[in-house]
């Protein structure tokens, strides 16, 4: 894949060039958020100021709230009318490689045995153009996930900083067409682009050893001392789950008004007591059940059955919780009970 | 009127069942006059009306609610009305300040004997909504009836 | 200051005073603090004192059983007392380590002002009236009511009335309503159907993760009347009805508990201006019924008590 | 690992339910009803198998879906059936339906008894109240088919005699000469004739051999978690042991991530497991 370059300059031709084709979604702030929007045609500043998004880009697969199908009752009985397919194809620009990875890892889930038709209509109709980071934030630790600030494995395409110009590295056979007609990178760009990769490498400080986690996890899973002292400041909100790129749990409820309804497909969080609350019991009702919960399914149940780590060291979690509950000191201070690593 | 003349605004009335609704009968009774827009929930006092339901039934569609209760003293449960007092009134300065119109939530004091005085208060409150216009507060879902393009 | 508390903290839990202490944590990212609840006396060595311990621990006492020992700031122990008025707590099982409060310092202010996100700065230090941020080697100055949390500058009680050790000098109050209160004021300026918009627009971007209830030392229900279904008041779905239906009504049921700790705006990820709900209901139960949760050992909580007299006008 | 069963999406959709219509209803006891159903499309309803110890997701639209057992026999298929005790905000939405009601299904979902394994076996069946609703699908379909398999014990429970459930079938297992029907009721009351003591216990006293046999139990967790014991106890292997576990379900087919017991998701993997399979499940929050 010979690798394609654009200047910074041009980026806002690039974009407008994609939107006859695609609808182009681009950071955007409001309010100080930072969120993924429909491109408006002009704004670029994001380039300056962007570090990543609160809402990870998995809201355009699986949004906050859907609406799965509606029905009414007519005299004769209840007609279900399917919500009609998305058709419009659409580009995410600006994609973090930690959010790429973890959009692949959920989409292991929701491509598993039953496909998902909501989830994979959408993901089937979406290009995802990655940004490397140049300024990773404190809370990041991707670099001890297997990924990395420039990562490309999970776009389409992957533009890397250097200098005034972005390298364009065409992942995918989709990600060529979109660059037909841009210049060619030269040895130099190739140059600057390892050199800006390196660089970026570098300012990730935080680190995480997760090699045997999921033994020790497994070993300590009924130590319910260490639960309960890693569980003790969580007020069990659901920032750390729901705004992460690699949660995918969600909940289905009905509203009906007179003689028509709607079935509704909305986040969910295994932080939250009633998400296993039965009516006679809840056996997830404390709340350091439900940390350990959270912690295992993403480093220990996920990896028996996908064979990955269901966490890509974005950093969400770290920087969004309003207790600093931090999962990076959490997976160290898990015991090590399993006596393989002494 | 501003408004097409076949909208009639619709007003939920909580009414204490010793004192406001023993007046609506009177009011009934006495063949005194008052619109047909109030439909009454009839409570035990006006303490037990909780602003979990003035703000459902805005959210329903109701243009209006009115909650009426034993003057202050004649509670038959010496201090509901008290209470219901305190929450009405905080709700209702919450409300004007969020953006809704004062006229959508209303309160008054209504005895057994005060038929007349209940027929004024409901034609008062409904002259009042039909000012104000019908109920657009929560207007982009079907809740109300009124599907509205979804503008969020 | 610090060394005190741990002194204290640690003798607490040595003489079984109390069977947990709460306090605060270094944190783990710069210019944070983070809660510390432990029932182990080696822990206390951890305590630590500094200007972001921005937490209301008060939250954590409805769920511990056992006498608990607490680090609190005015703020703190308003709640503390306010909680102990609505029978959730009783005086005794709660010694209070009474930290007077400077004031804390709003790191997103912060970065609006310097043009850098909190991770790029190197230090905030303050002296009094004066703060100084450095970045890239740069010292910038500031005063204390530009980078203060608006509800700090609102502060009517930095010193708490109530408690059993005091861990430095009491600091007089000295609130600025005018500045902290600016963005309400804007705001109700503004004409109604524009105000609805606003916060139509604001609670548009909520994703129903219960921060702001989960963090609020007000909200102690054991089952919120959000997770009803039968009936079901609101939707679970994060639809702006549903959103601003459930700010309402939480602010409507935190009348006279809620002591104005600024929480529910800080955690917000999506920063909606929550305070400009809170802080109108705290001032509208003050105006009304002259009111200030948690300030007046004795009072009867808001709902549960009456006048003869009082809010004539809302009846007809 | 289940593969997943897509025979039978509407319109290649798994969350699509199919319009199914309330032609019965049982009173087994004042909280427990039996709703006799059979899906509005011919075809579909041609179509339809499915295998004991499925269970399917049933909608009350407007109101919300809830997971239940088939509790009908494959053997039988002229009509489903699957049974409800009210206690939340679908079955009491269910309970509130009358005979011609429409609902909502979609299935069959997770795995079922496993026939061949049982083939030729001693059967003990231990049921505790509306547990009865999964084992009865596969009662009836052992009996059906009577000669593939050896004796057939039956220990079933309840609280007291008004909360027996399927009071017909125990009367017709009771004059079934193959079938050794032994009811129970913890508290009898003055026109209570049979036994009366906890399941467990009873299942004590019949003391059925170990040998050549399997046990299948349902019930509320605390009954199976006490007669695990006593079939240990009496020789059983856990690979000889089956239950089928309750968890909050949303999606039915593994996705919305809130049935699981560790690694493990109830609605795919299970909800039939061996008491072999659960003793070495990492959690044990089931």
């Amino acid at each position: 894949m010979a690798n394609k370059k654009v200047s910074k300059k041009d980026i806002a031709s690039l974009l407008e060039q994609w939107r006859q084709q695609f609808a182009v979604f681009a950071p955007s702030r409001e309010s100080g958020v930072a969120a993924f929007a429909e491109w408006d045609g002009k704004d670029v500043s994001f380039l300056d100021w962007y570090r990543n998004t609160v809402v990870p880009p998995k809201a355009s697969f699986l949004p906050p709230m859907e609406e799965m199908f509606r029905f009414e009752k007519g005299t004769e009985g209840y007609n279900i009318k399917p919500r009609p397919e998305e058709e419009n194809k659409r580009l995410l620009f600006g994609v973090r490689p930690c959010d790429a990875r973890a959009i692949a890892i959920v989409d292991m889930t929701f491509k598993d045995a039953y496909q998902d038709p909501y989830y994979l209509s959408k993901r089937n109709n979406t290009l995802l153009v990655g940004l490397s980071c140049t300024n990773p934030c404190e809370s990041c630790f991707c670099t001890s996930m297997g990924t990395g600030p420039a990562e490309s494995a999970d776009v389409d395409l992957m533009l890397v900083d250097i200098g005034d110009e972005f390298l364009i590295e065409e992942v995918t056979d989709k990600g060529k067409e979109l660059t037909r007609d841009l210049k060619e990178a030269t040895e130099e760009d190739e140059a600057k682009a390892e050199q800006s990769k390196k660089a970026a490498y570098d300012r990730v400080t935080r680190k995480l050893n997760t090699e045997g986690i999921k033994d020790r996890l497994l070993a300590s899973f009924d130590d319910q001392g260490f639960w309960e002292k890693t569980a003790a400041k969580c007020i069990s909100c659901g920032i750390c789950t729901l705004l992460c790129p690699t949660c995918y749990c969600f909940d289905i409820s009905d509203e009906m008004v007179k003689q028509e309804g709607t079935r509704f497909r909305s986040w969910d969080s295994c932080g939250f007591p009633n998400y296993t609350k039965m009516p006679m019991e809840n056996p997830r009702q404390e709340k350091w059940r439900r940390v350990r919960q959270k912690v295992c399914h993403k480093y220990e149940f996920y990896p028996m059955t996908f064979d990955v780590v269901a966490c890509t060291g974005c950093g969400r979690c770290v920087r969004l919780c309003p207790v600093n509950w931090d999962i990076t000191q959490v997976i160290e201070s898990v015991p090590d009970k399993t006596g393989v690593n002494k | 009127m501003t408004q097409q003349p076949e909208w009639e605004p619709k007003l939920l009335g909580f009414l204490c069942r010793w004192c406001s609704y023993a007046g609506a009968d009177l009011a009934g009774t006495s063949r005194k006059k008052y619109p047909a827009n109030i439909r009454i929930i009839k409570v035990p006092c006006s303490g037990r009306v909780d602003s979990l339901f003035i703000i459902k039934a805005l959210r329903l569609g109701f243009d209006g609610v009115l909650v009426s209760g034993c003057h202050p003293g004649d509670c038959h449960y010496l201090t509901g009305n008290y209470r219901a007092r305190r929450r009405i009134a905080v709700t209702k300065k919450f409300l004007e300040y969020l953006g809704v119109e004062p006229e959508r939530l209303q309160a008054s004091w209504v005895s057994a004997s005060e038929g007349g005085k209940f027929a004024e208060v409901v034609s008062d409150v409904t002259d009042g909504l039909k000012g104000v216009g019908p109920n657009r507060l929560f207007s982009e879902s079907k809740l109300d009836g009124t599907e509205a393009k979804a503008g969020s | 200051m610090e060394q005190k508390l741990r002194q204290e903290a640690k003798a607490l839990l040595e003489h079984k005073k109390v069977d947990w202490i709460i306090g605060f944590a270094p944190g783990s990212l710069k210019f944070t603090a983070t809660p510390l609840i432990t029932n182990d006396k080696d822990d206390t060595e951890r305590l630590v004192i500094n200007p972001f311990m921005v937490n209301n621990l008060a939250d954590f006492l409805t769920g511990l059983e056992g006498r608990v020992g607490i680090v609190a700031k005015g703020c703190d122990s308003r709640s503390i007392i306010s909680l102990i008025q609505d029978n959730k707590l009783a005086r005794e099982d709660v010694v209070i380590l009474a930290v007077p409060c400077p004031g804390l310092i709003d790191l997103a202010k912060v970065e609006r002002l310097v043009g850098k996100y909190r991770d790029e700065l190197d230090d905030i230090s303050r002296d009094g009236d004066k703060v100084t941020v450095t970045a890239d080697g740069q010292k910038k100055e500031f005063t204390a009511s530009q980078v203060l949390f608006d509800h700090c500058l609102a502060c009517e009680l930095p010193t708490p009335q109530e408690y059993d050790i005091l861990l430095s000098e009491p600091r007089p109050p000295a609130p600025e309503l005018e500045t902290s209160g600016q963005n309400k004021a804007k705001l109700k300026e503004t004409p109604p159907a524009e105000r609805w918009r606003f916060w139509k627009n604001e609670l548009s971007r909520c994703i129903r993760c219960y921060a702001c209830r989960n963090v609020c030392p007000a909200c102690f229900c054991q089952r919120c009347f959000v997770e009803e279904t039968e009936p079901q008041w609101l939707m679970p779905i994060p639809r702006w009805q549903d959103n601003l239906n459930f700010q309402i009504i939480r602010n409507i049921h935190v009348a006279g508990r809620c002591t104005d700790c600024g929480e529910c705006e800080r955690v917000c990820p999506v920063n909606i201006p929550l305070r400009s709900l809170t802080r109108e209901m705290y001032d509208i139960v003050g105006e009304l019924f002259k009111f200030k949760s948690g300030m007046d050992r004795e009072a009867q909580p808001l709902m549960v008590h009456y006048e003869q007299e009082e809010a004539e006008d809302s009846f007809r | 690992m289940t593969v997943a069963d897509t025979r039978f999406f509407a319109q290649g959709n798994v969350y699509l339910p199919h319009i199914a219509v309330i032609e019965k209803i049982v009173e087994e006891t004042p909280g427990v009803r039996t709703f006799h159903f059979n899906l509005k499309d011919e075809k579909l309803r041609e179509e339809f198998t499915f295998a004991s110890g499925q269970f399917a997701q049933y909608s009350v639209l407007g109101v919300g879906e809830a997971p239940f057992c088939i509790s009908s026999s494959p053997t039988r298929p002229d009509h489903l059936e699957f049974a409800v005790q009210k206690v939340g905000k679908v079955t009491n939405a269910l309970h509130r339906l009358g005979v011609g009601s429409e609902i909502g299904f979609r299935g069959p979902y997770g795995n079922s008894f496993p026939l061949d394994y049982l083939k030729g076996k001693n059967l003990v069946f231990v049921g505790g109240g509306i547990g009865l609703a999964p084992l009865r699908s596969l009662i009836w379909n052992v009996l059906d088919n009577r000669d593939i398999y050896n004796k057939v014990d039956i220990v079933y429970g309840a609280r007291t005699p008004t909360d027996l459930c399927f009071k017909y079938d125990l009367e017709a297992w009771d004059k079934d000469k193959t079938v050794n029907m032994v009811t129970t009721v913890d508290r009898g009351d003055d026109s209570w004739k049979g036994k009366v003591g906890v399941v467990p216990k009873i299942l004590e006293e019949v003391a059925p051999s170990a040998r050549e046999s399997a046990a299948i139990v349902c019930g509320p967790p605390v009954m199976i978690r006490f007669t695990f014991p006593v079939l240990e106890k009496l020789g059983f292997a856990p690979e000889q042991m089956l239950t089928t576990l309750e968890k909050r379900m949303k999606c039915g087919i593994g996705k919305c991530g809130r049935c699981n017991i560790g690694n493990i998701y109830v609605c795919r993997d299970g909800p039939v497991f061996s008491y072999a399979q659960i003793k070495d499940f990492v959690s044990s929050e089931y």
